[in-house]
């Protein structure tokens, strides 16, 4: 048992931080900081980026454009660039459907889908959830039936983030009603310049535009871009869901975040002295870091798990619960911090105003600024508990798989 | 003892209950969101027409009720709808403190919905501390040159005037000014709130003011029971969003299905309802005797009755602020998605409660307070 | 709307103040104060002492030896009880069985037993908890079969609160095994000195002995011992349940103890401070602090609704859940404020010892006293959320009548 | 990074949970429960002549472990039966003391299971706090003179000798003393606790001892990091009952029916046992975190390396006191009345769990030590 890292992946460290030192542009590592929308273009520019150094798809096979790294290193990997403020990797494409491809796809598929991911060419999006079907995946109504070699899709999907960006959606579509509901769903890649789609914005509580809804009339899709299989597309999604969790618990976001905080209570003026010296706001600032320091034990538990071939199973839920629970106290907390300020809107204020102010703390305008994310960023991730299978359902298969309940 | 409303105290309750569930549609919070005011002006008029500012004063200051079960039922009331109406910005620290002040014309026109007021007191450093101001009023031949700074002023774009806090000279004690909106060195820089209300700055850079602008050189004691009215004003708002957010969450739980049963159904859903529910009750006991302990202090006007009356309120504001972070988050939670989107009501109710724990002190604050009476108590 | 005491209810107030200063016993109200347990004769002394003042039965109707106090004025007087520290009303007879009596009871059963209960002659224990039954109380197995004018009864009762005082017993027993479980069972009244009963104490985890497993073996009851009619025991246990909970916060108590607890962290040195000025210790103190007051009003509104001929229903079980959270967040804490004195065994100390020091909280051995008590107290004391109906059945029961879920 | 125990790590945890599973029987408990020692004194010897002891020093000491990761696996074997053997007093304050203090015939003694020592440090008003010292040596001609008294000294009665803290004339600096138990001026108050285990008062009326009785002049250090030791055995030792109280609960949950259907059944019940899973993997993984630390400061002997061991250990002390209360009430309150009987065995458990975080620091204290390294962070 040693949970320092040993030489060769201290060397590794110093080469991911010495790349993204050198190849991460500040305009976007400053949005980062400052918790600021980023747009289409910020992604395609930090992707670019890292699949021209190799390290854009690092879990994928190599022959397939991957790195052979392990899972200690891409875990140092990801937590430096969450240290570095860069922007996250979209993992629509990268980390959900292509597995599922690599997997399951014919080498058509892979040849044609796999290169065009990486290269930026495809922004893909996700289409499981659908109103009235929440967590309960299976019961989908989405329809999909064969004619001419062509399936005809009819029915809404919801919840699809950043959809807006998106040119292409991977769909779980019902194809049969015979047995089990699970039984009878199918995996579709589809295009979303066909004829017959709408993708319609949903506006969010804290006002912010970043899922959808997705309408399908009468949608032709060529046969050819099913994944596998007929009617097995819930095995294909369970693979999707349970692949490349890892990082699920978001442990190195957390901390900068955790960070950011402790700078921020002890700049934050409270009458003569500053708000870190309350004890009631530092005692729930500690619990936080004493939680999440352990977040990041169990986290490397899990990665050591899957360094030893073991696919990780309850252990995601685990650590979905925990992280999402962290992530949301952390806001929370940012929240209070802000005091007085913290209900303003993040509608009245301009990037690039922000951008321009060399010290983040140093000025009430700035201390506006933060309110502003803060409040809004605890609202929009209250989102967290409740998608990618609700924390109560993730109690719920723990209770099933763990304790035989 | 006697538990039940008296009968002028339930109509208040039921017209005001009428009265918002008719106007606040969503398209009326729609238009609120647009609004340069930030709340919607034919139903401030009509409510001025209806007379419920009158609620907010004692008969002696010429209302109908101003205790603190007017005030406990009013902004439940608000809060139901999440109403946008400034009965607290316009109201309480606007009107109140013009009766307390004893500004009768002042108080006349209000009442007449003819002007709006407000208090900018807060500064950038305060955070919820009364007496930490900086604001400085130097005595000239003429009057007073005063400078500072005061932040969050909630509505102050929509008033003429401005009562402000300011020390005068070297003096300790926070003396009050009546200043116009429009004066040379005043500044507002204002912005729109998540829930719609403007709010804004107040810069004073070398104000000059006539001597009669000075209207109290030393409030704090007026200050400190204002303040006793807004955290009432505010946890009873925020409790009336509650009850509204706890039936929306109990209703769509009988609606919707998971798995073929309806949420209701399930046995976490059941118990994680009722919590909402007995938290709810909970916070309106509270409510209920820190309108109780204002209604007798100001009565009684004894200086223990005041401070009874603080020790309940502060107690209601630390729990209102508790309690409001678990009936938001479970109501968002248990909701699911829906509950995170614009459309659905639920969100306004949200914003209107987290927010309102920001405003006069959150439930650290308070908590803080009751603890230091808590100990003062032991000496 | 008005919580102040008016000018009748405040006069009352000063009777029961002035009845307990000269009539309550300073023996018994020293052993309450210290938290000690307290001995058959004890309870039998207090219970004549109100008897002879014609309040022991407070609730009662007057013609059997009750008052016609307003329910508020019963709350004045269970308040005044506590703040004086005298012992409890022990609630079996005079609370649960005489409301029953009274109300299902024949004549004669009236005329027999109530006067008993009142002067002390009969101490009852309640007989419907099994093992295995717990909270779900309908599905009892204790059977009485009618041979000859009397049951036999045969089966075993448990959780039998203060059983080793009492020589009458009242059971819910199944007579028939038709319908659903709740139609066949019957209240039975059953003398413990009947041949084959047998009482056997349970061990609690803090080493306490006040529950007990009653056997019954071939129990012989004369049929004159059942209330009301055969088979409808189920209607009479319900009545016993919602009848009389207006005190089931245990308000008065809670104040008493956490204004001994205030005391307590304002006398104990941590280092050259004392808890009290610790925020983490202060804190979960006020916010007790806050619940109980609120707690207090809820109690009120219970009253008033009383006093008004409504009988409270869901009311009674969200003040069991708010009671007994706070009940056990007292010990809690006072277990916490003894700190290193806390894991200190009840078994090694002497009552009269304990009686003989001036000063409760001035010395080491005092501290260690209340150490003992305090974390036996904790312990003894999760038993309220347990007994009486479990705060999760509670919360069903609200879902269920409240919610209409 | 290695996550995996060593072989020699994973044997010890494995002879440990065999032997403990062995003993411990229920009729062991009673006769602990009856014993004037307070454990069983067949199961210390076979400890001893199976050499765990040594698993409390390092090589150098003349052990074989001595690691943060040797006292975590130790200290969960313990109480996942709640044993009552004195690893702690006798092993950690007394062997592991002895031997960092270079006091080598003395651990050679104890080793052999000879003889027993333990420190008495504590006072009535230390509370938790390690320099709140007032017990006081006075210098002789032959060699000092100690007044003072210690408090809640664990398995005092059991040793022959004790360590004890005082301070030496005017000096703030703590000292080390080693002095007999049976000598004149020195009173043992002996009790028993709830666990079965037993506990003393020491009161040192003006004891002679020779100037050979001083060990160090100047142990604050030592004790420091003896104490870091102790919070994580403690916590480990909690950790271990946690486990067994949750694995009775999760087992009893699926034996028992209500309503027809076996506990385990019902969603609360599936989704409060989930909860207890998932807090005690937290707890378990500080626990790593707080082991690796010590280890690792062991082997440097960095301040800065002793500095993060401090925080780790302050972490795990914390969290242990805060998941052990959640654990022990919730594994109470699942079970129901049966929970809450002395026969059934969760009952041992729950009072291990609750009574170690009432030495070395309970929860509040650990959280306040946190933040103040916390806080010194960040200046």
């Amino acid at each position: 048992m040693d949970l320092q890292y040993n030489q060769d992946e201290l060397t590794f460290q110093q080469e991911v931080r010495l790349f993204l030192k050198n190849n991460l542009p500040e305009n976007l590592s400053q949005k980062v900081k400052l918790g600021l929308e980023l747009e289409k273009s910020d992604f395609d520019q930090w992707h670019t980026i890292l699949n021209t150094q190799g390290w854009l798809a690092s879990h994928w096979p190599e022959k397939y454009g991957g790195t052979n790294w392990s899972s200690i290193e891409r875990h140092i990997f990801e937590e430096e660039c969450c240290f570095a403020f860069a922007p996250r990797i979209i993992p629509f494409g990268i980390s959900m459907l292509a597995p599922v491809v690599i997997a399951f796809g014919t080498e058509q598929q892979k040849q044609h889908f796999l290169p065009r991911i990486l290269n930026g060419e495809d922004w893909w999006c996700q289409g499981f959830s659908e109103p009235g079907a929440g967590s309960d995946l299976a019961s989908l109504k989405t329809k999909a039936v064969l004619e001419n070699g062509e399936y005809i899709v009819n029915g809404q999907k919801t919840w699809t983030t950043l959809g807006q960006y998106a040119n292409w959606i991977f769909c779980l579509v019902r194809t049969s009603s015979d047995g089990k509901p699970q039984t009878g769903i199918s995996f579709l890649l589809i295009d979303l310049s066909s004829p017959g789609i709408e993708m319609k914005p949903i506006k969010l509580l804290d006002g912010s535009y970043e899922v959808n809804e997705v309408f399908f009339q009468d949608v032709r899709v060529p046969v050819g871009n099913i994944i596998g299989e007929e009617n097995k597309g819930w095995d294909y999604a369970k693979y999707l869901l349970t692949y490349e969790r890892t990082n699920i618990a978001g442990v190195g976001a957390s901390f900068v975040a955790l960070k950011q905080l402790k700078v921020l209570a002890s700049k934050i003026k409270q009458g003569n002295s500053y708000l870190i010296d309350e004890y009631s706001f530092a005692s729930k600032l500690a619990d936080i870091e004493i939680r999440l320091t352990a977040m990041k034990v169990m986290n490397l538990k899990v990665l050591s798990l899957v360094q030893s071939g073991k696919a990780p199973g309850v252990e995601s839920s685990i650590l979905k619960i925990k992280g999402t629970e962290i992530q949301q106290q952390i806001n929370d907390l940012t929240r209070q911090a802000m005091g007085p300020y913290a209900p303003t809107s993040i509608s009245e204020f301009n990037n690039d105003f922000v951008l321009e102010q060399s010290n983040l703390y140093d000025d009430d305008n700035s201390l506006f600024q933060l309110g502003s994310k803060a409040s809004s960023k605890y609202l929009n991730n209250r989102k967290l508990s409740i998608f990618g299978g609700s924390n109560e359902i993730q109690k719920t298969i723990i209770a099933k798989q763990l304790l035989n309940f | 003892m006697e538990f039940n409303y008296s009968d002028e105290h339930r109509m208040l309750g039921e017209t005001l209950n009428r009265f918002f569930a008719e106007k606040y549609t969503s398209q009326l919070r729609e238009s609120i969101e647009n609004s340069a005011q930030g709340y919607n002006l034919d139903v401030w008029n009509e409510l001025c027409e209806l007379g419920m500012l009158g609620a907010l004063l004692t008969e002696q200051q010429g209302g109908f009720g101003g205790m603190g079960e007017d005030i406990n039922i009013l902004f439940q009331e608000l809060g139901k709808v999440a109403a946008n109406e400034p009965l607290l910005s316009a109201g309480i620290l606007g009107l109140r403190l013009a009766a307390e002040l004893k500004q009768e014309s002042l108080v006349d026109e209000i009442m007449q919905g003819d002007k709006q007021i407000t208090l900018a007191h807060f500064e950038p450093e305060s955070r919820y501390e009364i007496d930490v101001i900086k604001s400085q009023a130097t005595p000239t031949e003429k009057g007073f040159r005063i400078n500072g700074k005061k932040s969050m002023v909630y509505g102050a774009e929509n008033c003429d005037q401005f009562f402000i806090s300011a020390k005068i000279g070297d003096s300790k004690k926070i003396a009050i000014f009546l200043i116009k909106k429009i004066v040379k060195g005043l500044t507002l820089s204002t912005r729109k709130l998540n829930d719609g209300k403007i709010v804004s700055d107040v810069l004073m850079s070398n104000i000059e003011v006539s001597s009669s602008s000075l209207i109290l050189d030393d409030a704090f004691d007026i200050l400190q029971k204002l303040f006793s009215l807004a955290c009432l004003a505010l946890s009873a708002e925020a409790l009336g969003a509650m009850k509204s957010s706890k039936n929306l969450t109990v209703e769509y739980m009988k609606e919707r299905k998971q798995f073929s049963r309806p949420l209701s159904a399930f046995q976490v859903i059941q118990h994680r309802c009722v919590e909402m529910v007995i938290e709810i009750e909970q916070l309106d006991a509270s409510l209920i005797q820190a309108a109780n302990d204002i209604s007798f202090a100001i009565h009684s006007n004894q200086n223990d009755d005041w401070k009874q009356a603080f020790i309940s309120t502060a107690s209601a504001k630390y729990l209102s602020g508790v309690t409001g972070k678990l009936i938001s988050e479970e109501s968002v939670q248990l909701h699911g998605g829906i509950g995170m989107t614009w459309e659905y009501p639920l969100g306004h109710f949200v914003k209107r409660i987290i927010m309102n724990n920001h405003q006069f002190g959150d439930s650290d604050y308070h908590l803080k307070q009751h603890i230091k009476m808590l100990k003062a108590e032991l000496v």
